[in-house]
This record gives C-alpha cells, structure tokens and sequence, in this order.
C-alpha cells in the first residue's frame, strides 16, 4: 500500500490491514502534511525494528504559571528526527463524562493543527484529552488558544490529577448521585492544587455513579467515590417475571450469583434481604427493568488505590461508608483538605496516599484527619496480636491513666 | 472563536451542561431502564418515556484531527451534533431516532470504526503510549492493541460472551493502564538489569539512586576514579525504579524486553469484590509488528473462557470455582517458579488449606 | 513392674498397639459410620458390625495421680482396662456393651466429671500453665478456664448448639493453647513495657536484647556508668519477645495486665478454609478468682452465635455471613482503633471495595 | 470448706465449686501429702491475690545425654516456698492417639508419686504426658523408671517436638491413612532429633487422618500431614434419602455449605462433581451413614504453621499436593530430612520452617529441597510484577542464556 509517511514503513505498514481502525492510518494521514508526523512515523518504524524505544527522560517543560499539565519529551536521534527533537504533550482537561459537542471538538482541532502534530488520544488513561507532540514555542500559545476557548490544562507531577467520572446521570439509570457535577465542582475548586504541583505525589479522584465503577476509580483513582444506596431494592415482580419468562435463569444466573445469598426466587416473587445486600448491582445487572437501586441513595469514599511503582499495586479502602453528596459538597472537600494536610505534612516524596496510610497505620491515619474508625473500614478486625496499647496504669496513683 | 486579549488560566474545562444533548438535558438522572438492542447498540429510556439511543464504535485512541472532524461531522448528520467517548477510548454517538442507526453505523463501517462492545462482549483495550511517546516503555502499546483486537474484533462486534472482559495493556510496570485489575492483562517488562551508563555521577544523584532500589540490589562504587553505583544483578526485579530517577540506567534491551499476561482481576464489584490481576505467562518476546505470540495466548486464554464460564462469570471468578491448577491444564501454561509470588506479602498466597481438588 | 539395671535411652514411646482394645484391634481402620447417642455418647459401628461405644468426660486437664488411678479403676471396671484422652484433654471411655453405659455415666458424674462435649457441643478449653508453672504468663489459666466452663456447661452435657465452637486459652502471646485459630480464644496479655532492672549487662547480652525487638524500640544506653538499654514506650506491641531473650526484662504488671478475646478462627477444611481469629474485646482486667468480665463477654459472644448461627456454622462463618459491623452491633462490643490491624501486613485487612451492608 | 492446703486459700477455694472439674481440688488432694504441691497451692493463691506469676526463666536441667524433655522452673520466693525452689517438669512421650491401658496409667502414676510432684496434665498442648513438678536430682530417677518401664521423654526446645497425632483408624471412618503408625514410626526413627536439640528452633508435626484435622495440625505443626483422598466420595443414596427423612435439609444444610457448590440435591439423588470437590468433608460430616470418603487414600502434607511470635502467626501450606502412605515411609521421610538440612544450613537463630519459606522464597525454597512447584501449592499466582527473572541473553552471543 502508498507509503505516505515519506519513509519506507514495511513493518507499520502490516498494522493498517485487518478489521480493528489503525492507529498507524491516523498517522499517516496526518505525515501527509506534517513533517513532524513523519518523523514520529519513521521513528516509530526504528522502534519496531530495534525492538526498542527512542524516547528520552522528558525535562521540565510547560506553560506559564502552571507547572502541570505538559508532559516533555525529546528524542534520542534528534539529527536523523529533527522535527520531533522535542515532542512534548499537553494535558487538557476534557468536561465531566467526555461529551463534546462537534463545535467543541473541532475547536480543540483548529487548535491543535495550527500549533501541534494534529495527532490525540481520546483520551488519556486518566482521562484527559490528549495533544500528542509540540515543540516547546508552541506551548504558550496553543495554551492561550485552548484558554480563549474555554479549555484549560490538566494535571500532571505531584499535584491533584484531573477527576473523571462515570457517564452516571446523563445516561445511566444507576446513578446514585450527580458524578458530572461533583467532578466539574471539584475540578473547579480545586485549581491551583491541579496546576501547581505542591503535593508529596499525584492525587487521583475518580467518580463512578454505582458499584458497577465505570471508571475503574476503586483501582486508579487515590479517592475512589462510588455511588451506592441504603434502603431498599426497587423491585417490579411482574418485570422479574418476564424476565424469567424471557429466558433468564433466575435461581442460577441471579441468585446463585448473590455474593451474600441473601436474594431468594421461588418461581413467583422475587425476595430480598436488603439488610444483607451488600449492594454489589449483580441482581440489578441482570434485571435492568424490573431492579433498581433503593431511593435513599449517596457514596461510598474509598482511599489509596494506585499502581505497583514501587511497594506493590494497592485497591482502596473504605474510608466514608455513606455519604450524601450534593452541591457544594462542603464535608466532602473538608475530609479532602484534611487528608491533603496530613499528607503534605507527613508524607514521603513519591509517596502516595495509600501508602501514607499504611505507613503510619489507618487507626492514627483517622485520628489525624479526624475520622472516627468504624467497622466497615475493615475486612476483619486484626488477627496479630501486636496491639499498640495506648495508656497503662502507673502503681502510684492506681486507677489513673497515664499516656 | 473568541479572541480574549489578557492571559486566562485556572478557568477550569468547560462546563459539561454545554455538551449534553437536550434529550439528556431533560432527562438527566431520570432514566428508568436500558436494552441492548444489537451489538454495540443500546436505548435508555427514561421514566418521561423519552429514548435514547446509543450507538458505540471502536477507536484506536490516538486519532488524528481529520478523524476527529469526521466524528463531527456524523454526530451532526444523526445526533444534532453530540456525541461521548467512554472511559474505554470508544467513541458513542447518541441518538433520539432509531430510524437513523443503520445509516450511522454504515457510516462508521465506512470508515473503518466497527460498532460493537456493549453488554457482554469484550470491548477496547485501555491502553498506554510505548513506543510512540514514552521514555521507559519495555514494549509498544498502540501495535499489541491493534494486532489483538484485529484477532479477537469477532467478539466485539458479534459474538456474544458469558460476561464482560477487560483487556489492558500498559508498556511498563508504572501500569498507567492499570493493568493491575483487568481480566486480561499485557503487560511490557524488561529481564535485564539496567546498564550503568559512564558518567552516572554527572546526571544523577548516587544516593538517590541507592535509595530507589526496593531491593537493596544498587551499591555505591568507584568506576575508574568516578563515583559510580555496582547492581547486584541475583537482586533485580526489573522495576525501573532507578531508572525512573537516574536516565543513565537504561533498562530497555531488544534481547530481553517483553510482555507478560496476566489474567482474573476486576475493579466491579458485581458478585465479588474488586480484585488483582495474577501472572499467567511469565513472558513473551517482543515481536513487532503483530506480536503473534502474545495474540496467539491472549485468544487461547479467552476461549477457556469462552468455552468454560457460567452466565456472567468473569475470567477471575471462572477461576476460582474451577481452581487455578485447573485453569493451567485448560490454557495449558506450565506453572513455573516465577509464578509463585516472592514479594512482600507473599506468604498470603500460599495454599494454607487441605482444600485441594485431588 | 520390670527392673531392668543398664541405662536405656531413645527407645521412644511404648507401641499404641499394647494400648488398644480388642474390638480396635479387630476392626482397625474398618469402621463404617458412627452416630450420636447422646451427650457425650457415641458409637463406632464396624464393616463387620462390631460396635464401640465412646463415653467423653471433661477433664481439668491438671490431675493429681489419685484422680488418675481412679479413671484406670473405672476403665477396668467398665472398659476392659482401655481409655484414651482427647486432642481437647478430655477423657474417653471406650465400651463393647452398651448396658454399661449408664453406670460408668453415674460414676463419673460422682467423681465430678460431667459427659459430654460430642458432636455440636461446647467441648473441653485448650490451655495451657499459666501461674501455675510458667514465667512468662499475663493471667492464669486453670482458673479461667474452670469459671468460664462452670458457666457454658450446659452447652457441654446438655444443649445443642449450631456446630462445633472450639474455645482456647492461652496465658501469654506465645499461645501455646494454640489459640489463634479457635471460635473463641481467650489471651493473657501484657499492656506495659518491660521494667528495665538494674544490672541488666550482667544477666543479658545487651546486642542480643536489642535485636530481639520486633519494632526496633529498644536501644542500648548506659544507666549511671552501666550499659543497660533503654525502651520507646510508643514503640512497645508487648510482645514479650524482649523479655524471653532477657529476664531481666520483666513484663507481668498487676495492675496492666488481663486478657483479649478473640473471635472467628478454625482449623477444620470443612466448608471454609482454617482461619485466624480476630480481636473481638482488646482488653479485659485480671480479676481472679473467677473472671466474671471474660465469663460475661464469652457467654455473650457465645449466645450471640447459638441465637443467630445456621446449622453447621462455625463462629466465623456466621459473622462473614452477616458481617462484622452487624457482630459489633449484635454483641454490643465497640469497635476502636485497638481493631484496625497495623501490622506488616495491616494493609491487607483493609475493606478494598463497595461492597457493604449499608 | 475444708481448706487442705495447709496455708489459707480463701481465693482458690472458689475455684472448688460449680459443675466443671476443679484443678484445685486436684492440687489440694496432692497436698494431702505432699508438701511441694502445699507450697504450689499457697504460692497459686499468692498469684490470686496479687494478680502476677511467681515464676522465673528455667535454667537448662535434663537428663543425663538429652537436651529436651524437661523444662527447668524456679520459683521467685524461695525462702517462703522452699519446697517448690525448684519445680521442673517432665515432658513423657504419650503413646500415638493417646490410647492407654489402665496398667500404663498406674505405672506413670506410681512412677511419678515416688519421685514427683503427682501431678500431671493429661495431656500438655504438643501431646506430652507432662509430669508437673519436682527436683532436679529427682530428674534422673525418674527417667531410668520411665525407661525402665517402656516410656521416654518428648521433645522441648530447638528439637524435633514430639508428633501428635488424632484417633484415626482405631476409631474413626474417615482415617486416609494410618496415622497412629505414621506417628509412632516418626517418633522412633528420629529419637535423636527428638532428644537433643540441634535445629534452629522446633519442629512438629502433627497427623490428622482427613480434612477436619482433629488435632488442630494445620495451625500447630511445622509439618501438618492431612488425610484425603483422590477418587469420588462414596455415597449410599438410600441414607441419603434416610437423613432426609431424619430432618436435615439437605439442600440448605449441605450442598448450600459445599465450598465449591459441586454437590446437588434434587429430592431423590444427591450427585458430586467430584472433580470440583475440595475433599472439605462437609457433606460427609453431615451425613456419616450415607457418604464416605473416595477408596483411593492418601494425604496432603502441608509446611510451616506457627504461633505469632514474633513475625506473626502462620497456617501450613501445601508441600505435597497427594501422597500414598505406607510404612516405612521412605518417601515422606527424605523429604523432612532433605527440608531439615535445607533450614539447619539456613535457617537463622528461633526461624521457624515457616519463615524460613517465607524469607528465601517458597520458590527457592522448593528448588533447595528438590520439590517441583505446583499450582496447588498457591491460593492463586502472584499479583506483583516483580519477578526475578533468572536469565538474559548478552547481544554477543544472541540466542544463548547465561545466569
Ligand atoms: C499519558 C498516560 C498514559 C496514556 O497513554 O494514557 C500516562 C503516561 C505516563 N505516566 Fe502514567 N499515565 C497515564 C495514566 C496513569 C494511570 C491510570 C489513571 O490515571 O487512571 C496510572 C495508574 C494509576 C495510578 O496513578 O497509580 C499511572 C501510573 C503511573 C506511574 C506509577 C505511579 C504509582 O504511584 O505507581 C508513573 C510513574 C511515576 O509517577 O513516576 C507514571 C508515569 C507516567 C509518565 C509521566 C512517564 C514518567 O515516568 O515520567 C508517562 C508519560 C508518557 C508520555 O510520554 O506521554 N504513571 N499513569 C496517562 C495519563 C493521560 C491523562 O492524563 O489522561
Ligand atoms: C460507557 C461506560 C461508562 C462511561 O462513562 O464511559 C459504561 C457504561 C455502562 N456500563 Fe459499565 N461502562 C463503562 C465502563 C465500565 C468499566 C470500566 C472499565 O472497563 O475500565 C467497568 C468495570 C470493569 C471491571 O469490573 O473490570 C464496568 C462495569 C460494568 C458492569 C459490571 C460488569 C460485571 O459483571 O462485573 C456493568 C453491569 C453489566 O454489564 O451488566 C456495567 C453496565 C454498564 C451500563 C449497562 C450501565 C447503564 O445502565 O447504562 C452501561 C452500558 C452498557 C455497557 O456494557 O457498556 N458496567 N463498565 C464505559 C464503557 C466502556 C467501554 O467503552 O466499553
Ligand atoms: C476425639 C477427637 C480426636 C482425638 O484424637 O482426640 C475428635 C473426634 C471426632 N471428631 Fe473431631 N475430634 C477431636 C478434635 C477436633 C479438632 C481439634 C480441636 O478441637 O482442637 C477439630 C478442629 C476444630 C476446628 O476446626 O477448630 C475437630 C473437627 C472436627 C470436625 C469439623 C467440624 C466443623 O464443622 O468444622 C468434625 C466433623 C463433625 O463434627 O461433624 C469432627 C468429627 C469428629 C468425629 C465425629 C470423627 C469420627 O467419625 O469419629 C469424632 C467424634 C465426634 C466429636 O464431635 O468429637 N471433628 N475435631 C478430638 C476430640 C476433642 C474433644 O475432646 O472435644
Ligand atoms: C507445656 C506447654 C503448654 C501446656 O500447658 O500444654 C508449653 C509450655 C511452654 N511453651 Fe509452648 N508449650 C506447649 C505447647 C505449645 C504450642 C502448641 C502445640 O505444640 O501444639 C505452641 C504453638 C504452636 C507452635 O509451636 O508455634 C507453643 C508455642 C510456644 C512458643 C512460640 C513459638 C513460636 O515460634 O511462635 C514459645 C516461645 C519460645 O519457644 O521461646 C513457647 C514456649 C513455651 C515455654 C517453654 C516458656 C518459655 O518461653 O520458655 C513454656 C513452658 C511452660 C512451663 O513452665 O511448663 N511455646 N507451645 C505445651 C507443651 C506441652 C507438651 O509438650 O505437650
Ligand atoms: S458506574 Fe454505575 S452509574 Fe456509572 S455508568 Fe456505570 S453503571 Fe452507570
Ligand atoms: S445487589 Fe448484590 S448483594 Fe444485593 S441482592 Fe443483589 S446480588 Fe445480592
Ligand atoms: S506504562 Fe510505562 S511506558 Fe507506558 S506510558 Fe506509562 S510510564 Fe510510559
Ligand atoms: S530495576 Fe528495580 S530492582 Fe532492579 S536495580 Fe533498578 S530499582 Fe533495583
Ligand atoms: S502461653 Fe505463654 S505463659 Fe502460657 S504456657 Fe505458653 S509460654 Fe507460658
Ligand atoms: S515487648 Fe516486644 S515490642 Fe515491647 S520492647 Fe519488648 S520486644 Fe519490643
Ligand atoms: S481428623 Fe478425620 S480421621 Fe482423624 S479423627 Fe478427625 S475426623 Fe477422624
Ligand atoms: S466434601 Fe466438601 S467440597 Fe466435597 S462435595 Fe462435600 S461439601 Fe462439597
């Protein structure tokens, strides 16, 4: 096929047949008349051949007065690829749920093809638009252009990372409180902790509407808010009925399914124990039309989720059992600043969060940012007998305790 | 386009409001139910009866601006110019009028973006930069992703599976495709330890260096009168750790760099609890540009699956009703060494019962 | 009694073989089926239709050789010379007539041990010296044990209670009654660091003492001229470790010592794998003779679970199944800090997903 | 009541009422006419009062040749209890399952009055006979009787502790194999290791006949041998029908608790898919006229188990998937020895097998001790990515791998 990316590509040539859309296709559309995209074409094509990457350790690089949000790179044979010698990205954080009207998006094109290689990712993993590769000049103006439109940058470094969150009310017949709101409402709080890295580490908020967590947030996010509900099933016995009548097994592929077993069909009626559901969604997932989550809906806050580098992966921890969330989510943003003080006081460089936590022990973790401990924080109470008995009586004054 | 003059910043992204389509507008958080009409094809529909049609379409992420136009152009042709990506880089297009579905999705097919991936069928690959844009990938992201999916787009856009599966791929062990609870997992790893670069003293600080080892395998030395640090290679785990804080420890190693498959995490906590990824293969050489091997084992292990699973079963809970001894016989990976875990908490993974199928 | 003259050594125990009835010789390894007769009552049917009747007494475990002779006495009288204790230290009685049961039950009760313990009952305490014979104990043992079982013997040789609920002692953090994997456990605890004695040099390799602190809170020092080491109170776990390396360490306390109730803990593979107890209560005072708090909180504990447990549930299958926040409501125990684990593997304990009972 | 202990035990006196046998009336019977156990009861009651033990740290007393079996203990007041200055104890070797003959009970006994305290705990934790209490120059005595007699002392300190052992065969239908033998056989082959101490720490192990592990083996012995068995449990539909009858439910109390939910009930026939099953023992115990365990027999042999001191405590794990044993045992005895010179070698001052494991690697650990690593011997594969990968190749000579 036409080697329109200038160098000969054999090996990415072999990526643009087959059924799934070629990321090789979208650059070689956009080498046809960017060079630097021809560059990253023909390095990339190195890169298969040498089974090794030509990327350098990326410097500080970024906008004025902010120093997140633009990841730099540089090549590592700057001579034979000039026009990607640098090839920096910018971070811009796309609105609540990644709906774009087309203006919007054509916007961020304009944008990016008058300043940048044209090339995205919609989106990062973190959730943010991606600009893939600009060289440092462009930075400040493709900046002010995004700012003349409304957009503005994301994070990057130890400072907050831009929230995402679930498609939740806008779609989503699950949604147990407003993810789009509470995200745009952080975000917008939140500002200079987004742009000016001032953090031990980076800090992840991720916002899935129900337990079904959309956006991975338990996993990926260091607070993890995951909608859930404390009242009752909602439950349509007719619709369950015809659900079963429609082919679905109800005993086996519902009940037996139940983490806590505590959803019961005899062939007629449908029976939950809602005090022992433990509002996993299973039974709800399975029976869209006749289950819904009970009416007297909030979230769970969860702490500490990250990736292996450098102790071992962590998955968060229950810190708020139930939460009512709604604007201006005033208790929330004051456990959150809490929990930055502590951490900005206490923690290691490259220390997350989680970490923290496990470090100084969740008991005094709670303490510090005055929470009070309750069971639902923990699997199982300790099975080590290792207790860190606080006070102890002194013979003197028998009956007095002392620290 | 407005043409402000003075400097803004900390404006924050734009408010979503401005981006939601009207049907959503009015019924926002007043859904009643969803239907999975035909693959990748779904109505919501709201307690005010109003519909909403969604139409979700593959993506291979990294989209050039001429796409992205395209993409706007049919959102305006059939959805009064809206459209979302989801938190798996798909692309929805949502619609009031089901009349107009197959227009799009012919549309779409048009131009090469397969409609698929909702409910049980497996969906796009969260994935990373490799070679492409990042400095410590052990492999590429985009070509594994496009090879895979090339191999397994059947499941996507017709066939139907017991549950959902999760693929992810990160190209180093930072797991920005948090790989680490997927159902599938690929993962790029080096083998060899990183090569002390001449001049090590000049770019970085030694005891900063010593201090990133997890291990304790990085010593300080003297290379020929310079400061220099000594790896004790027994000691390496291939981290990356001082890598990432000293440029001059390469790690990557055409010879040796790789991916390793990981399988039975889940971050839903539907039926069971959220939970880690555990190493399947240990590793696979790199083999640009279609990674045969690792497609090769990435199928076999879903057709275990496939073939093994109950109704809504995910690959980790498949798993662990049939046992993990079973689920090496199945896929037919040797259990080795390396799959038994030797790292902090590794006692807690240890069989502690007689409860063994013999 | 044989008089052999030359020094014998290592000959190990005599064979079980000169040990066993009759009836077990005969059907060795041939029984068929057992069944409940009734408290304390069983019978061993054999492939060849032989029946062995076992007869269960409680025991204080600490017997005085008259109380001995007297078991034997009964054994002839009744058993043909055969008896055997229990893994629990009970004692049974083993019988080939069955009309003979009745007797040898009324003879024990008037010797003071009551039969039982069979089958879902409460069986014998697992203990261990205590201040009878151990330096190292942080409550007695004897004693607990004797007033906690004259308050659940009812649950020994009469009531039926939902499965079997295995409840251990241990007298120090050693837990020789091997008390982590018990229903109940009931452990002697240390709540104030060692008291430093004067002289400590002379009796203790100061190294040694240091290294054997588990939290590194011990440091050496000199005390006017001496080197003696000194202790980071927050530091102290009262892990007693210090103390077994060093005498001169002591840790017993009247005032601070008592013990800790545990919960939830098994060894048998039967339905849930064997398990950890978990801290229930962090602290309850030494208040002998009879305990009346660990007598109160174990009955409470104990009626908690016969009221609410499903046939066959162990203490901690029924508190998985309902949860452990409802367990502290249920029992009315508070939940405190003391429960959040903080040990090296602390982080694992932690509640990592959504899943709870709201 | 009467106060026979000669000095006034208002406190243990309380002791001596309510249904549960009292070992104070044990200790005051022995007082009768022996003055150590007067001087035990006062110094008891002294403990009672002030709520502490009167107890030093033993001194190393024994026998003649042995390192074990006797542990020294002193008393603190000596002047004030002089007849318990010393009061060591002997630690007798129980016969496998400990099943005795009224003749053997009252030879200990004999024994034990002449030299001894004539106390006893019948049995201590390991399994012993320990006699409770006397003199050191009584020790030797004492022994040349036991031995004299057939008996030997068990294990203490850094030795091979004495085995254990539950009823098994001699009494029980779910024995996989003979436990009694296996113990009795251990225990003669390795007298030595069991009489003088030269491991690193304790060694035990315990025998369970099957899965309900009726002498606590898996929570209590470095080495934990459990009954099982590889074939389908034997089942007798019409008993089955029977229990039913009887009043279980079988579906809700049986199949509802099989872990593995490989067990179903439809009314009439019960059915396993033994493949499934994890030998739990659950439905057998529930039913033990209608279900037996499989005919081809054998064991789980399981490392490791401790109590928490000081690193935290530890259950088994599995060494041996599935082992046929039969005297003599051969198989079953080089592997102990071959993981005995493995931690005599390597393992440090009080290491348990346990940690040692634990420390190297369980995957080094194998590799020492010439044992093929098997899935069964992990709850699931590793999470962490941080393998140590054992080979690379050199660009020199591609292809070929060098350590
Ligand atoms: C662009 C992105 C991957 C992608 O292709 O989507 C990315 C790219 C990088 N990540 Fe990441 N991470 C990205 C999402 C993640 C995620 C997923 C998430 O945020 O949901 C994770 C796992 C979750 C977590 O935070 O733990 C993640 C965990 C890491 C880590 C490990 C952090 C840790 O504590 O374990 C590093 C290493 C570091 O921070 O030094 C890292 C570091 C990096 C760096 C900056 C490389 C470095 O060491 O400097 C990568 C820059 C690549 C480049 O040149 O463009 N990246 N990184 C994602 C951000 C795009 C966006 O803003 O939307
Ligand atoms: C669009 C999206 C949210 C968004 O804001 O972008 C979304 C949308 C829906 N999810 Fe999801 N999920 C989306 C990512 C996720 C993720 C996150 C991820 O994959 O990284 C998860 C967690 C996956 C995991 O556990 O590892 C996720 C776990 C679920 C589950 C639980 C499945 C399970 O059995 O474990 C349901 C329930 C179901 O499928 O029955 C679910 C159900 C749904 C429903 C049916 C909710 C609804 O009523 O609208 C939505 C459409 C059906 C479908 O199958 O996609 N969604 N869903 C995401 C689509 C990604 C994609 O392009 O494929
Ligand atoms: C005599 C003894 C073995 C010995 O060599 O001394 C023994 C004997 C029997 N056990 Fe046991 N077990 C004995 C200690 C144990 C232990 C060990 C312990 O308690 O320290 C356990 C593990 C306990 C745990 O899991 O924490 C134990 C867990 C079982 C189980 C499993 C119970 C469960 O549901 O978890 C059964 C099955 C059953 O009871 O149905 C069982 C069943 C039996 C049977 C029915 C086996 C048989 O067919 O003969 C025996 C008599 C019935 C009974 O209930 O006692 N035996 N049994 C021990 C009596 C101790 C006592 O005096 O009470
Ligand atoms: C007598 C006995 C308790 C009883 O009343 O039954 C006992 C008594 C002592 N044990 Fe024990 N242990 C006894 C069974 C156990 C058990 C249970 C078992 O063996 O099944 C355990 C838990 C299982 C294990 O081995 O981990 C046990 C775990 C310990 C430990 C902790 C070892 C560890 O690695 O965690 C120590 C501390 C030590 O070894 O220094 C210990 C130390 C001691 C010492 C020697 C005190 C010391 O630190 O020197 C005690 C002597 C008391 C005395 O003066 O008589 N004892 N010890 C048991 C032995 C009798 C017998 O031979 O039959
Ligand atoms: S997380 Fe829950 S609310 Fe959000 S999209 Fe998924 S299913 Fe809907
Ligand atoms: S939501 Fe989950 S836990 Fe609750 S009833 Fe349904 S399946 Fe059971
Ligand atoms: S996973 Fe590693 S290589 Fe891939 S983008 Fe993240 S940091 Fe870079
Ligand atoms: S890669 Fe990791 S383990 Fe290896 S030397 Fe570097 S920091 Fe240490
Ligand atoms: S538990 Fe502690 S105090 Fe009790 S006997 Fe064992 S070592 Fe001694
Ligand atoms: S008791 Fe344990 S923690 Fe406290 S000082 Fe002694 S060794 Fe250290
Ligand atoms: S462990 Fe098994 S074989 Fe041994 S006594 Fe208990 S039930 Fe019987
Ligand atoms: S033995 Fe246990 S696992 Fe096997 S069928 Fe019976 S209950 Fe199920």
């Amino acid at each position: 096929m036409a080697d329109s990316g200038g160098n000969g590509t054999p090996l990415l040539d072999q990526l643009e047949s087959g059924p799934w859309p070629s990321f090789v296709t979208q650059i070689k559309e956009a080498a046809k008349d960017k060079d630097e995209c021809k560059d990253l074409l023909a390095l990339l094509e190195r890169s298969y051949e040498e089974k090794i990457g030509h990327w350098k350790h990326g410097g500080i690089v970024g906008v004025m007065g902010y120093g997140g949000g633009v990841i730099g790179r540089y090549n590592d044979l700057p001579e034979e690829f000039p026009n990607i010698a640098h090839f920096h990205t910018l971070r811009v954080n796309m609105p609540s749920a990644w709906f774009y009207t087309s203006d919007a998006l054509r916007t961020i094109c304009d944008i990016w093809e008058r300043h940048g290689s044209g090339l995205t990712n919609m989106h990062g993993s973190t959730g943010d638009i991606i600009l893939l590769g600009t060289e440092t000049d462009e930075l400040e103006p493709t900046f002010k252009e995004l700012t003349d439109n409304d957009f503005d940058l994301g994070g990057s470094g130890s400072d907050m990372r831009t929230p995402s969150c679930c498609v939740g009310p806008a779609r989503c017949e699950w949604a147990c409180y407003d993810t789009l709101n509470i995200t745009n409402d952080l975000t917008q709080a939140f500002q200079d902790e987004l742009h000016r890295p001032a953090f031990p580490y980076k800090f992840k908020i991720k916002c899935a509407g129900c337990p079904n967590d959309c956006v991975a947030s338990v996993a990926r996010a260091d607070m993890s808010i995951i909608g859930t509900w404390r009242d009752e099933i909602q439950i349509d016995q007719d619709e369950v009925r015809a659900a079963g009548e429609a082919g679905l097994d109800i005993q086996k592929d519902v009940c037996m399914h139940c983490p806590t077993k505590c959803i019961e069909w005899d062939g007629k009626t449908l029976t939950i124990d809602d005090e022992n559901c433990v509002k996993c969604m299973h039974c709800i997932n399975a029976m869209p039309k006749a289950l819904r989550p009970g009416k007297d809906r909030g979230a769970t806050v969860l702490l500490g989720a990250k990736a292996p580098i450098v102790e071992g992966a962590l998955l968060s921890s229950v810190l708020i059992p139930f939460i009512k969330l709604e604007p201006p989510y005033e208790e929330l943003k004051d456990v959150i600043e809490r929990i930055w003080d502590f951490w900005g006081e206490h923690g290691k460089n490259r220390e997350r969060v989680g970490e923290l936590m496990q470090r100084v022990g969740l008991g005094n973790f709670l303490e510090a940012i005055e929470v009070e401990p309750v069971a639902e924080m923990v699997a199982h109470p300790r099975e080590n007998p290792y207790v860190f008995y606080e006070e102890y009586y002194e013979e003197e004054e028998e009956g007095e305790e002392t620290e | 386009m407005a043409t402000a003059t003075e400097r803004k910043t900390d404006i924050g992204p734009p408010h979503y409001e401005k981006m939601l389509p009207p049907v959503i507008k009015k019924n926002y958080g007043k859904w009643k139910y969803h239907e999975i009409l035909n693959p990748g094809v779904m109505v919501h529909v709201a307690e005010s009866g109003d519909k909403l049609f969604t139409v979700r379409a593959a993506s291979p992420r990294l989209l050039g601006v001429k796409r992205i136009r395209e993409f706007a152009d049919l959102a305006d042709k059939y959805c009064g110019g809206h459209l979302r990506f989801t938190s798996r880089n798909n692309v929805e297009f949502l619609l009031t009028d089901d009349s107009k579905i197959d227009a799009l999705i012919a549309d779409l097919r048009a131009l090469g973006h397969p409609v698929g991936g909702i409910g049980n069928q497996i969906s796009n690959i969260v994935h990373t930069q490799g070679w492409i844009h990042c400095h410590s990938a052990a492999t590429d992201a985009s070509g594994i992703v496009k090879a895979v999916m090339d191999d397994l787009h059947e499941y996507f856009s017709e066939k139907e599976v017991p549950g959902k599966l999760r693929i992810a791929l990160a190209c180093c062990l930072n797991m920005c495709g948090a790989v680490h609870c997927s159902d599938i997992a690929i993962l790029g790893i080096h083998r060899r330890p990183p090569k002390i670069q001449g001049g090590l003293n000049k770019v970085c600080e030694i005891p900063n260096v010593v201090a990133s080892c997890p291990t304790a395998a990085i010593r300080p030395t003297t290379v020929d009168g310079e400061p220099s640090v000594e790896i004790e290679e027994e000691g390496c785990m291939f981290c990356a750790n001082c890598f990432s804080v000293c440029p001059a420890l390469p790690m990557a190693d055409p010879l040796n760099d790789g991916v390793s498959i990981w399988v039975g995490g889940k971050v839903s906590n539907a039926r069971s609890e959220p939970t880690f990824s555990k190493l399947a293969i240990p590793y696979l050489p790199n083999t640009p540009p279609r990674w045969p091997e690792v497609v090769e084992s990435v199928r076999n292990i879903v057709e275990v699956w496939v073939k093994g699973a109950r109704k809504f079963e995910r690959m980790g809970e498949f798993i662990e009703r049939i046992g993990w001894p079973r689920f090496f016989k199945l896929t037919g990976i040797e259990f080795a060494k390396e799959h038994i875990d030797d790292f902090k908490f590794a006692g807690l993974t240890y069989k502690r019962s007689a409860q063994l199928r013999q």
